[in-house]
């Protein structure tokens, strides 16, 4: 951008916005969106150039939630970083929970017993069930449904989070997995009301849909919006449902077949244009394979301990080596890479987020949209800030 | 004197109506309180009374229509809506009148002072201003106007120019940009406004409100009223006025210009306190204004619905209906997500106004052939049902061609 | 001569005055708004009520968005550009050509056989204006409709060719 | 059809709209002060210190001053200083007790690792929320008066877990003095009995170290 020289004086009170000149386009807008913007998911910016109202640049800002995530990994015991994970998605501590209790059960060589595998399954797939909720009704929020899809989302959700508070004690703070199981085991009034959550779920889904997906305005709204190439996808590393809508077939759960998926049949989604239409849907037929999943993991759920006897709770030395334990979060491969040096505090200790990786072509899909859209494509993104700034 | 014929005082009704007590309450007062005046003042006495009963009212109507609006979306998302002021949250536009009173009314220092402070005092005078000529009952007619409907769309047009000087005075580029916007839309969604109810002015031959209502008086088949709304041009007029009416206002799917999840509030990005409320009153009084003229046009003014329930006063039935209407608008703020600009100038421009003018030729057609009967009626009925279908599907094809629901493929 | 005339000559004049002496575009812009609501004042004064709200309809509500628009997408003038005259010459040449045509138009209304009438003509209903545009006036109506609907094309042409110039939007 | 996506959507936000009069499904709100959440038994918010009883709290803590869980607390919100004498512990082996023992709960973020790696039973979670306060530094800083509570409160917020651990302690105090008079009578032919170690029925809280702190 050359010759930056305010044509137009930003007034003091308005937003930090100034004109700048451009060779290529002319007077183009230069807009920051954020860090303190309404729909913007989080402390998270967006410097927009506009011309007119097409997008020409957008440069995405973000860090302004660094937590210094990793650097206090490496100070604390293995136990300690637990209840931190809980706070990278903030929306899904369950899985990062147990993403992380893989990673260093394969660097311990731990084995898990059957029952807290099978309880794994089930919170994992409840929490893919909040994700994609939330998410459904913060997009229909951005595109400016006053609210009515995104309070039903979240009576949905509070009914599961009751269920992680009645279990593990704090509704998104769970803590819950430990080093070869699980903290606590879930009694049989608890295994009850996730059956009747599941069996209601579906029929709550259907009444989404009908509100939302035939809604013409939606379909014009996002249909054709914010398109993401397969070829784009598989280089820029995007994982989980957004991967899925352009098509590429990859699910960690079908890929890697960890804990017990490979005992549940369920099929995978799969979308042509890679739109934002095609990331909602995907997210909404995802939900229901989960729900197949619940429906088969709760009967089966065999008895038995939830922790394996042998592991320790403190004093865990792992072996020196390293391990990357991976699992298919609701927003993409979540990992955890662990280097042990025998002490019990890990060497290095890395965090794969999917929500910064799927972040990076933000640009490429926003170039040549209106800013109505550009706030449309980063909700479709489905960004959480704790897990982008770490 | 400026038209002393033409600004005639509150009309004695021409038709016959219910003479009951309450039909004649307004003009007992109006006479009673102008009366005490000397016989020159009695005029200006009798305007000023239905000034002051107008402000009144639809003041208190906006009042009541916020807090209807806020229980009713909360309601619509599973949520009582305010119930903590008051009993049922009743004192809730009260607290807000007073919040916004005592809120600090800043301006932004490089603002143009003069614009910043005329524009919501000039959009709530010409919002007001429309008020004057819609019939809210029998003997209820502020303004007996013969170009009347003219009247109403001219002082609604004038609003636009408020809109560009709030945009314009904040000297601050999200607004500037906004009022681009809501020009836009005011702007495209004029014509269908206008275009849609030209048929009723050519049915009902003329341009006065009570003469259009006069026009709808009477049966058809001893019990449904001969609205404009049961005849099929009438009715996709309504719905076209609906949808105008709805970008007119700013109202949900076409609440762009204070588009939060973009432009943070639009052209009133830089008002706060007193000045922001008066930009909500008038977009309500606009909003009222609208829904009072889709009344007059296509449902029959003050009249009411069924022969026997003539005996309850016409201002009742304007209300009831007023009430409707307003519902009805909230009800789609609770459900529809916001078009984006361009698709609103295309439906405006691509959609709307092409089946207005459509819609005209039916409504020729149906009024050339007003002397059929017997069997010769069922075709004109067909026939005019199938000149409004086809051109609506047709053109409803040509807009949302390719958005379709889709179907999904599993690995 | 009237307390009303005067005072709507008042409110139409001097607003148009102001406005060629402000410095701000938007302000003199907006000024001459008010005169253009002035001249509908006329029209009511008259009894005319149907020019006096095509004329609020027309010039209020669709010239002033045109005016408006027009300052403010012209990039290049300075918004708050006022030009002074540079040189006593222009200046007087300004006021000569002012004057001349002044002349003309008062010599045209003096010598019209218009009768200054007192009393304000009768009301004419609109369904009576409409009957004599449609009968006696239909060439001169239909001929401003054709020409209303050629520039409209015309703009949607160019508007169309325009956009797609500079790079179309998706 | 062009409308019927826009008409579905107003028959859903309709059914809504008449289903939050009748059906409690659909009307989700709780009006916080007048009804308050019934709290699930696993619900946890600050930790306390558990005493005996409540005459006594500072004489009955169960606490020992063994500091694991200020080294396991991963955002080190908890210190303790240790006494210099003595007293009788439940089982009545001589311990050590806290003379502080401050937790800042503006650090702390209620991760029940101190409850999970204390092998004495000695602190637990509460279900107190409502703890707002005007001062920001001394009264978020609480010490032991304030964090010590009574078993039987201990009871009142989680039932079974005390009652498990109610069960555990007994087992212990019953072995220990088993052993004290085996190790008084003269000394029999046969091994001391050993120690008990987990029973099956106890959640896993920490696999108890039968009274020695471990390392």
């Amino acid at each position: 951008m050359s010759g930056v020289e305010p044509m137009f004086p930003s007034p003091s009170s308005g937003a930090h916005v100034n004109a700048v000149h451009d060779p290529f386009h002319g007077d183009l807008l230069e807009v920051s969106m954020g860090p303190h913007h309404p729909s913007t998911h989080g402390v998270f910016r967006m410097m927009v150039t506009l011309d007119g109202e097409t997008i020409v640049k957008l440069k995405p800002v973000f860090g302004y939630l660094h937590r210094n995530h990793e650097k206090l990994g490496e100070n604390t015991s293995y136990l300690g970083s637990m209840p931190y994970t809980d706070r990278l998605d903030y929306l899904n501590s369950m899985t990062n929970n147990w993403a992380y209790a893989l990673a260093v059960e394969k660097l311990a060589g731990q084995p898990v017993p059957e029952r807290a595998e099978y309880l794994r399954v089930i919170l994992a797939e409840l929490t893919r069930l909040l994700n994609h909720v939330c998410l459904a009704g913060f997009l229909l929020q951005d595109t400016g449904a006053s609210g009515t899809p995104l309070m039903y989302a979240f009576r949905e959700r509070e009914k599961i989070l009751d269920l992680f508070e009645s279990l593990s004690g704090s509704r998104m703070m769970c803590n819950y997995q430990r080093f070869g199981g699980c903290r606590v085991d879930a009694s049989p009034e608890w295994l009850a009301g996730a059956q009747t959550i599941t069996n209601n779920f579906g029929r709550f889904l259907d009444e989404y849909e009908e509100l939302i997906t035939g809604n013409e305005i939606m379909m014009a709204r996002t249909q054709g919006v914010g398109a993401l190439t397969p070829e784009l996808a598989i280089s820029a590393g995007i994982t989980g449902p957004m991967l899925r809508a352009t098509g590429v077939n990859y699910d960690l759960r079908k890929v890697d077949a960890y804990g017990v998926y490979s005992r549940f049949d369920f099929r995978v989604p799969l979308g042509d244009h890679g739109d934002t239409y095609d990331r909602y849907m995907i997210r909404i037929l995802e939900m229901r394979e989960s729900i197949k999943i619940l429906q088969q993991a709760l009967p089966a759920l065999p008895a038995g301990p939830i922790m394996d006897p042998k592991a320790k709770i403190r004093g865990f030395r792992p072996k020196a080596g390293e391990a990357y334990g991976r699992i298919e979060g609701p927003k993409g491969e979540i990992g955890f890479y662990l280097i042990s040096d025998g002490s019990p505090n890990p060497y290095r200790y890395r965090v794969r987020p999917p929500s910064l990786v799927n972040l990076t072509v933000l640009e490429d899909m926003c170039l040549g949209q209106t800013i109505a859209d550009a706030v449309i494509i980063l909700g479709s993104v489905d960004i959480v800030l704790g897990e982008v700034d770490r | 004197m400026i038209g002393a014929t033409s600004f005639s005082p509150l009309l004695l009704a021409a038709g016959a109506g219910a003479d009951s007590f309450l039909e004649r309450l307004p003009l007992v007062i109006r006479d009673t309180v102008a009366g005490v005046f000397p016989a020159p003042l009695q005029w200006l006495v009798g305007s000023t009374l239905s000034i002051v009963a107008i402000v009144a009212i639809f003041g208190g109507i906006f009042a009541g229509l916020t807090l209807v609006e806020r229980k009713m979306l909360g309601r619509i998302q599973n949520r009582p809506g305010p119930n903590r002021t008051g009993p049922m949250g009743l004192l809730q536009p009260i607290a807000d009148g007073i919040k916004a009173l005592t809120k600090e009314d800043i301006v932004p220092r490089s603002a143009d002072h003069l614009l910043h402070y005329l524009a919501p005092v000039a959009l709530l005078a010409f919002s007001i201003l429309t008020f004057a000529v819609i019939p809210f009952g029998r003997n209820l007619v502020p303004l007996e106007l013969d170009a009347a409907v003219l009247y109403f769309f001219a002082a609604g047009a004038a609003s636009e120019l408020a809109i560009f000087m709030a945009g314009w005075a904040s000297r601050n580029k999200f607004s500037l940009l906004a009022a681009m916007r809501a020009l836009a839309q005011l702007i495209s969604y004029e014509l269908p406004l206008l275009l849609s109810f030209v048929p009723i002015i050519m049915l009902a031959g003329t341009l006065s409100m009570t003469g259009i209502i006069d026009a709808q008086a009477g049966w058809q088949l001893g019990f449904i009223p001969r609205w404009y709304i049961f005849t099929p041009w009438g009715f996709a007029a309504f719905v076209i006025f609906l949808i105008a009416a709805l970008a007119e206002s700013n109202r949900s799917p076409f609440d762009l210009p204070e588009a939060e999840s973009e432009l943070i509030a639009g052209h009133l990005t830089e008002y706060s306190g007193f000045k922001y409320a008066l930009f909500f009153m008038a977009e309500y009084f606009g909003m009222i204004a609208l829904s009072g003229m889709a009344i007059t046009l296509f449902l029959g003014g003050w009249r009411a619905p069924l022969p026997f329930l003539e005996f309850i006063p016409s201002y009742a039935w304007f209300g009831a209906k007023l009430l409707v209407l307003l519902l009805f608008f909230i009800w789609i703020r609770g459900t529809f997500p916001r078009l984006r600009i361009d698709q609103l100038t295309r439906l405006a421009w691509k959609f709307l106004v092409p089946l207005a003018l459509v819609n005209l030729g039916t409504a020729a057609f149906w009024s050339l052939t007003s002397g059929w009967s017997g069997a010769l009626q069922l075709v004109r009925w067909a026939l005019t049902i199938a000149m409004v279908i086809g051109p609506f599907v047709l053109l409803g094809r040509g807009l949302s061609g390719t958005h379709r629901p889709r179907t999904y493929r599993y690995a | 001569m009237t307390i009303p005339f005067l005072i709507i000559a008042f409110v139409t004049l001097v607003p148009a005055a102001v406005a060629m002496a402000l410095r701000n575009l938007i302000h003199s812009s907006l000024l001459l708004i008010a005169s253009w609501a002035g001249i509908a004042a006329f029209y009511f004064w008259a009894g005319a009520e149907f020019v006096a709200f095509a004329q609020v309809l027309v010039y209020v509500g669709a010239v002033s968005m045109i005016v408006l628009f027009a300052v403010l997408l012209t990039r290049h003038t300075r918004i708050d550009a006022g030009l002074a005259p540079d040189s006593i010459g222009r200046a007087l040449a300004g006021l000569l050509a002012g004057g001349a045509v002044f002349g003309v138009l008062l010599g045209a209304v003096l010598s019209t056989p218009l009768r200054v009438g007192a009393k304000a003509a009768a009301q004419v209903p609109v369904k009576r204006l409409g009957l004599e545009l449609m009968n006696h006036h239909t060439i001169a109506l239909l001929a401003i409709g054709i020409l209303l609907t050629v520039s409209l094309l015309g703009a949607v042409v160019l508007a169309a060719t325009d956009s797609k110039g500079k790079g179309a939007t998706p | 059809m062009l409308g019927s996506g826009l008409l579905q959507g107003l028959k859903v936000t309709a059914k809504n709209l008449v289903g939050s009069f009748h059906d409690p499904e659909r009307l989700t709100t709780l009006e916080y002060p007048e009804q308050k959440a019934k709290l699930p038994e696993n619900y946890r918010n600050f930790p306390f210190l558990v005493s005996e009883n409540a005459t006594d709290p500072m004489g009955t803590l169960r606490c020992v001053g063994c500091q694991i869980c200020e080294k396991e607390c991963p955002p080190q919100c908890i210190y303790i200083e240790k006494s210099k004498d003595k007293k009788p512990d439940a089982t009545g082996k001589m311990q050590v007790y806290p003379v502080v023992f401050d937790i800042d709960t503006s650090v702390c973020m209620s991760c029940q690792i101190c409850v999970e790696v204390c092998p004495f039973e000695a602190i637990k979670m509460d279900q107190v929320f409502e703890i707002a306060t005007k001062d920001r530094f001394t009264a978020l800083l609480l010490d032991r008066n304030q964090l010590a509570k009574p078993n039987s409160y201990y009871h009142e917020i989680h039932p079974t877990e005390a009652a498990e651990v109610d069960a555990r302690l007994l087992a212990e105090r019953k072995a220990a003095e088993e052993k004290a008079k085996a190790a008084a009578t003269p000394k029999p032919a046969v091994a001391p009995t050993p120690s008990p170690t987990a029973t099956a029925p106890k959640p896993p809280e920490a696999p108890a170290a039968g009274g020695t702190p471990a390392p």
